[in-house]
């Protein structure tokens, strides 16, 4: 099964995965208000009840989730944007500085206009119809046209001219094709554990993000199979991960 | 400034506020006051707002009372409300009348879906001015709407066929798709409505 | 009763007809009257329905002159239209709505930017209240929005120009060059960051 199509029931939608995925793109869903947790498990119910690891589709869920837990994390940071990943930390500091300023100010100025409706509180205006002696249509056609601004026909066409214009496409190009799958990882460390033993820092040295947390759902898959296990002696430190059928010791 | 003085302020307050005349017993429902003391406050407005006194007159109507305006000012009042005024369109309600001068007989769904937002605003104040009107329903059971003489009148144009041809503002003249389904498709892409925008 | 009292008189009955705030200019062609007339009557006008004097006041908002109600009266008005006098504003929708002000005409995507979350519902509303309305399409075919008249009123605002400076808001230079700091140093410590922060 795609992974596209699987079904999902949660408080803020209810459809399939590639339709949730479109929907937070297109900013229709908050994706502060989406547990990203839920999708997950939402996955791995699918996952026990179909009784099978489809490593292709698993593959494209992680790369899915993970780049909307990256998106979601971006927002949380005062809205970085993707360039400031490329840029130097100085540049990057001065773009970011700039944009929590204008944050920053909109939010005082909010504060402000509360303020002032606050203080406008209890003020009443009056909104009654016209009397009957006034009511009459404002754009009645006379014989003199210029008093009821002959309108330009062209205004029409120009505004069906600019309805036609296609706005630029979104593209899911960079997240909808996985640079990297769980079967090639899985091959990668098995070349790997043939020495018996091996860190994964230097697994996914030099890869992406995304490798790395593609690599380690392939480590997780091959604990999952028996074929290795791994210590790590302290939180953040390096992972040393053995084959299965060395005599191991665990540290730690 | 004496309590009577004040609630003679707020019943004054009142009518200004209310479309329809108000009862005394209204008044003093509102007012938490006897009619005793409304009926007071309201000879005291009476003598403020006395014919000449002031623009506004106060108006046993109905069994209530309302403000109605001096008929010294109906003058002034006629030049400005029913002047003709050179009206003209916002960007909203020029799209609204474009898309149905175009597209009639067409329904507020499909205007909201070309534009991309919304219509409804600027088709009420459209049908207000008598630029759009209703014309029957959809099999679907939405109101449709055409425009009328009044249109025709203000744009210059003898019939509908004498609308400027799209052709000339068009950004992909090339393409064969009836107009109606190219503003669709465009619409949906601005909105996000359709898969079509979404590049795989 | 003397010309300029009539006046006065005509000018007031038109401020209670009309629902939006009447511009000098306005006043002065519906009756027929030189502008200098025109603000004499209002100045006559403010003095009788200065704060306190009437249940009225007459205000200057919006670009124009307009009857409101002393708030003195709004407990009674509440019980009897028995609905509050307006809505309240989210955090939300206040950010947007000073985002708006502040840079109109502007788009949600970028207003969405400035706020770092998304604005579409809180724009929603604004524009269903009619706080903000459509002012044309950006070259990307987006909508763009301003606040509108209403905005004005609610606020007791004259004209935009009556909002402050935004720059008053900002940090001072020694806030602002801390902050620089912690994001250099935040910067930094990221582009040293590497796999292992990868937990098992």
């Amino acid at each position: 099964m795609s992974i596209a199509a699987l079904d999902l029931d949660l408080d803020v939608f209810t459809g399939p995965f590639d339709l949730l995925l479109t929907l937070v793109l297109r900013e229709e869903i908050d994706l502060f208000e989406l547990q990203l947790a839920d999708v997950v498990l939402a996955y791995l119910d699918h996952l026990e009840s179909s009784g099978e690891l489809d490593l292709e589709s698993a593959t494209e869920f992680i790369v899915l989730i993970a780049a909307l837990l990256e998106l979601k994390s971006r927002l949380l940071l005062s809205g970085e944007d993707e360039e400031l990943l490329d840029l130097e930390p100085d540049e990057a500091a001065e773009e970011l500085l700039a944009k929590m300023l204008d944050a920053r100010r909109y939010r005082a100025a909010a504060g402000y206009l509360r303020e002032l409706f606050a203080a406008e509180g209890g003020v009443r205006f009056r909104a009654a119809p016209l009397p009957e002696y006034l009511r009459r249509s404002t754009e009645e056609p006379t014989d003199d046209r210029s008093k009821i601004g002959q309108q330009d026909p062209a205004v029409l066409g120009e505004s069906i001219g600019r309805l036609l214009h296609m706005p630029p496409a979104i593209s899911l190009r960079h997240i909808l094709v996985p640079r990297v799958s769980v079967v090639a990882r899985l091959a990668h460390l098995r070349g790997l554990l043939r020495r018996g033993r091996f860190s994964f820092d230097e697994a996914v040295s030099g890869a992406d993000r995304m490798t790395v947390a593609v690599t380690v759902f392939a480590l997780l898959e091959l604990y999952r199979r028996g074929e290795a296990r791994w210590d790590q002696a302290e939180n953040f430190g390096d992972i040393s991960v053995h084959a299965v059928a060395e005599p191991l010791r665990v540290a730690g | 400034m004496t309590d009577s003085a004040e609630h003679a302020h707020t019943i004054e307050a009142l009518l200004f506020l209310s479309t329809d005349p108000l009862s005394p017993r209204e008044l003093a429902d509102a007012t938490q006051a006897s009619e005793e003391a409304v009926a007071a406050a309201l000879t005291q407005l009476a003598e403020e707002y006395a014919p000449g006194r002031r623009g506004l007159r106060l108006r046993e109507l109905a069994g209530g009372y309302t403000f109605a305006t001096d008929p010294a000012s109906e003058n002034a009042a006629r030049r400005l409300f029913s002047r003709p005024r050179a009206f003209t369109l916002t960007p909203a309600q020029a799209e609204t009348l474009a898309i149905v001068a175009y597209l009639q007989p067409i329904s507020r769904p499909e205007i909201s879906r070309i534009r991309g937002v919304s219509a409804d605003s600027a088709a009420t104040i459209l049908l207000e001015r008598g630029l759009i009107e209703e014309s029957g329903r959809s099999q679907f059971g939405a109101v449709l709407y055409r425009t009328g003489t009044l249109f025709l009148k203000l744009f210059g144009l003898r019939t509908l066929d004498d609308l400027p041809d799209v052709a000339r503002w068009d950004p992909t003249p090339e393409e064969q798709a009836e107009l109606r389904d190219r503003l669709l498709r465009a619409g949906e892409a601005r909105s996000g409505g359709g898969p079509g925008a979404i590049e795989e």
